[in-house]
């Protein structure tokens, strides 16, 4: 009896016929397709994007050149360099982060004791010339300012669980 | 319109015969290549659609004009012809892929008596054509001189060889049902008052299925396309194309796709005929529509069908392929044989009578 | 010239110049679709004297099918050409003048002098209804049934005989059997649950 | 018009043709086999010709004989080559001389 029905089965292709149903029915199903430069997906504050710098709310750069992120970052994308400054304190004098070797794997961020280097919700970006790739302290700290308000939002949002 | 197109056609065949069989050509041939680039983008989109998205949409309004940038973008790219490559061979081979594709419109009947050429043996004579076929993708994969060009031709040609015989099958029953091999003779064959039910796919299922199925793996198409392998062979006997070289072969692909719906809807969907000629309340309601929509409805549908395919099966490996075609098309399309024989003996009522 | 002779000139031009090609040709891949190219201006002339049905055949089995699988042969096999070229230029000479004998004898006995159109008139045109495949399909199926059943068995012959000859179960390759796999049945065959107690 | 001494002559140099083909290629058995096949074609011209202009059918029966053995031929011909090559490694015709009466 079994043998008939798989015989009868296979004749009529009756498993095709199945597979063939299901697209057929996917056909009508609503699609799920993000329009992408109209719309964007929703974004989680764990989001890893190009870094930043952040300062203190006085305006003193929060990097005290501990070189942690340095030494986590399994990609050796990071390159510090620090002095004392005038003032006794220990501050970088170079910051520099090669994005053609960076994974965005958030380690620096995580490593990071004062919170300085963090990476952002940018994914927008993109370089004309090779240089351009490596960003210095300076550019750091200029992303670092403008989305300092972003930033402590989704760390204070991240702060229980942390 | 097809009134003006028929009388068109007639003043054409009282004057100069070469420029009004050049004409006709033309008439053919331009509308079936504009058929072929929109039946890519009919592809994208309808297995975007089976895939839950929405498939190309940008280029124009609704995405209409994805195919002619895909047009442009592939005219302007370089053809690159790889070192220790038969140059001449290897332009030559994605002209032999189309040409036979679109030779074979020569004979094909788009509405009763709107035809190139008339001929007796046009059965014949479409199937010597889609047997040259092969010969594009033999030489395309042995003038590339590239190891993955070559087994993908050496895989398709040794498909298409067997699938031919299968398909040829086929359609001995469907010349032995109508009589003729006259592609006109075979769909007024099918007339009747049962509309639909009248047609060849009825009383030759099994051979209009293989028919199909063997149409898919003559075609190379999913989920028979182990000539193009992808995962395997990266893209077979055209890996080695580029620009417009490689856009014409996969004009012809899609010419010999829409080639073989066209044959699929003249042997076993009844060609131009309506599907509810004779019913009582719809075949009255439907009796304006002229054949050429019919037919070109008819086509529109096998040619879904093989969109369909591509998006439903996983490829096939290449053993089974050959065990289908070998072990189970050719005896079912032979026991068939035998039986539409013993119907169009006995005079079976309704198709055969 | 009437169109008809033009187009019978034109192709036995190509035709012969394809014959030519195709022997001597140092590749074999080249011989084989000069090969390809003859059949296909032969069907041509075929046309021209009105046999349709065989003009369409040629295309059809040698085209098709033969040379397809020449070609599929010829590009398989690592031929070394250089040995099998040797000694091409010594037998020129020989192979000219026998072939150069041959044409001017069965010249002499076909030229016009004994078939031109004075002795042999043009055939009348079939009339358009005539169909070359039926009137041939009704002679081959009565008078020359059993010869055909013949030739029947000869092709079967030659495809039980090439199965025969080129078959071969490698020992040291692995393969599947598809056969066997399609039989694969949904339940036991093809996944078992097994039941296993907890531990604790 | 096309005369019948036309055709007979087309096929003669076909002939011809072919047979110097064998002459040349010697030692090649593909080419060999093709010069065949040519040979084959050059008679089935004669045979179409003469029945086209006796008005009789019974010369295109024979060529489609005369095409089903060919293809026999061919297809039987081939598998030999292939299992030679697959055991000797050559189709030279002169290495093939183990067969000693």
């Amino acid at each position: 009896m079994n043998v008939l029905r798989d015989y009868i089965k296979s004749l009529f292709l009756l498993e095709l016929w199945k597979g063939l149903s299901i697209t057929g029915r996917y056909l009508f199903r609503k699609k799920f397709t993000v329009q992408y430069p109209e719309e964007k997906a929703p974004m989680s504050p764990r989001f890893r994007g190009v870094h930043a710098l952040r300062r203190y709310p006085n305006g003193e750069e929060r990097c005290i050149a501990c070189k942690l992120c340095e030494a986590t970052c399994p990609a050796l994308a990071i390159t510090i360099e620090a002095e004392p400054r005038a003032d006794g304190s220990r501050r970088t004098t170079r910051y520099d982060i090669d994005l053609f070797k960076c994974i965005y794997c958030g380690y620096c961020q995580e490593a990071c004791p004062v919170d300085a280097i963090v990476e952002t919700r940018i994914y927008e970006y993109s370089f004309e010339n090779r240089q351009d790739a490596v960003l210095t302290k300076e550019k750091l700290l200029e992303i670092g300012d403008k989305c300092e308000a972003q930033l402590a939002a989704d760390i204070a949002a991240q702060a229980n669980y942390r | 319109m097809i009134e003006t197109m028929l009388s068109l056609w007639e003043w054409l065949g009282e004057n100069l015969v070469i420029v009004q069989i050049l004409i006709k050509i033309v008439v053919i041939i331009a509308p079936l290549m504009l058929c072929v680039a929109y039946f890519t983008f009919a592809e994208r989109k309808i297995i975007g659609y089976m895939q839950v998205r929405i498939g190309p949409n940008r280029v124009g309004p609704k995405g209409w004009l994805q195919p002619i940038a895909d047009a442009v973008k592939l005219m302007f790219k370089e053809i690159i012809i790889p070192t220790g490559a038969n140059k001449t061979l290897f332009l030559l081979a994605p002209m032999l892929t189309l040409g036979p594709a679109l030779a074979a419109w020569a004979v094909i009947p788009f509405s009763d008596g709107l035809v190139l050429a008339d001929i007796n043996a046009a059965l014949l004579y479409v199937i010597a054509l889609t047997s040259v076929g092969v010969y594009g993708v033999l030489i395309a994969g042995w003038a590339s001189n590239s190891k993955y060009a070559f087994l993908g031709a050496m895989r398709s040609a040794a498909q298409i060889v067997s699938y031919e015989i299968a398909m040829g099958f086929a359609l001995v029953g469907v010349l032995v049902a109508a009589g003729s091999m006259n592609l006109g003779d075979i769909v007024r064959a099918q007339q009747g008052g049962g509309g639909l039910f009248n047609w060849f796919w009825l009383p030759l299922l099994p051979l209009f299925v293989i028919y199909f199925i063997s149409g898919v793996a003559e075609t190379n198409r999913a989920p028979f396309d182990v000539a193009e392998g992808e995962s395997e062979i990266v893209a077979g006997f055209h890996v080695e194309y580029s620009g417009m070289a490689f856009a014409v072969f996969f004009l012809g692909e899609y010419a010999n796709m829409i080639l073989i719906s066209a044959l699929t809807a003249l042997f076993f969907l009844g060609g131009w005929l309506s599907p509810f000629a004779g019913w009582p309340l719809l075949g009255a309601m439907t009796d304006w529509v002229p054949g050429f929509v019919w037919f070109v409805l008819k086509v529109a549908f096998v040619g879904f069908f093989y969109l369909w395919l591509r998006a439903t099966f996983p490829r096939y490996r290449y053993d089974q392929i050959m065990r289908l075609g070998w072990k189970v098309f050719i005896p079912i399309t032979i026991v068939w044989i035998v039986v539409v024989g013993l119907m169009v003996v006995l005079e079976m009522p309704w198709w055969f009578d | 010239m009437t169109f008809k002779l033009f187009v019978f000139y034109t192709f036995a031009i190509v035709l012969v110049a394809s014959a030519l090609m195709v022997i001597t040709r140092r590749n074999p891949v080249h011989s084989a679709l000069f090969l390809v190219l003859a059949f296909f201006t032969s069907a041509g002339i075929w046309l021209l004297a009105e046999a349709e049905f065989l003009a369409i055949v040629l295309v059809l089995v040698y085209v098709g099918a033969v040379m397809v699988l020449f070609l599929f042969v010829v590009m398989m096999l690592d031929i070394d050409m250089a040995t099998l070229r040797a000694g091409f230029i010594n037998y020129l000479p020989v192979a000219v003048l026998v072939a150069a004998v041959m044409a001017v004898e069965i010249f002499l006995v076909v030229g016009p002098g004994n078939f031109g159109l004075d002795v042999f008139a043009p055939p009348p045109p079939m009339p358009a209804d005539y169909s070359n495949t039926a009137s041939l399909g009704n002679v081959l199926y009565t008078v020359y049934m059993y010869p055909f059943e013949i030739a029947a068995v000869i092709l079967l012959v030659a495809i039980i005989a090439a199965i025969g000859l080129t078959m071969r179960k490698r020992a040291d390759t692995k393969y599947q059997n598809p056969s066997e796999q399609v039989r694969i049945r949904k339940g036991p065959d093809r996944i078992q649950v097994v039941h296993m107690d907890t531990e604790d | 018009m096309i005369a019948l001494s036309d055709y007979l002559i087309l096929g003669a140099i076909l002939f011809s043709i072919s047979l110097a083909g064998i002459f040349l290629n010697r030692k090649n058995v593909i080419i060999l086999l093709m010069c065949i096949e040519l040979m084959l074609l050059a008679v089935n011209m004669n045979f179409i010709a003469f029945s086209h202009f006796h008005g009789d059918l019974v010369g295109q029966v024979f060529v489609f004989f005369i095409l089903t053995v060919a293809a026999a031929e061919a297809a039987i011909g081939l598998a030999i080559l292939v299992v030679l090559f697959r055991n000797r490694l050559t189709i030279n015709v002169q290495d093939l001389d183990t067969l000693k009466g």
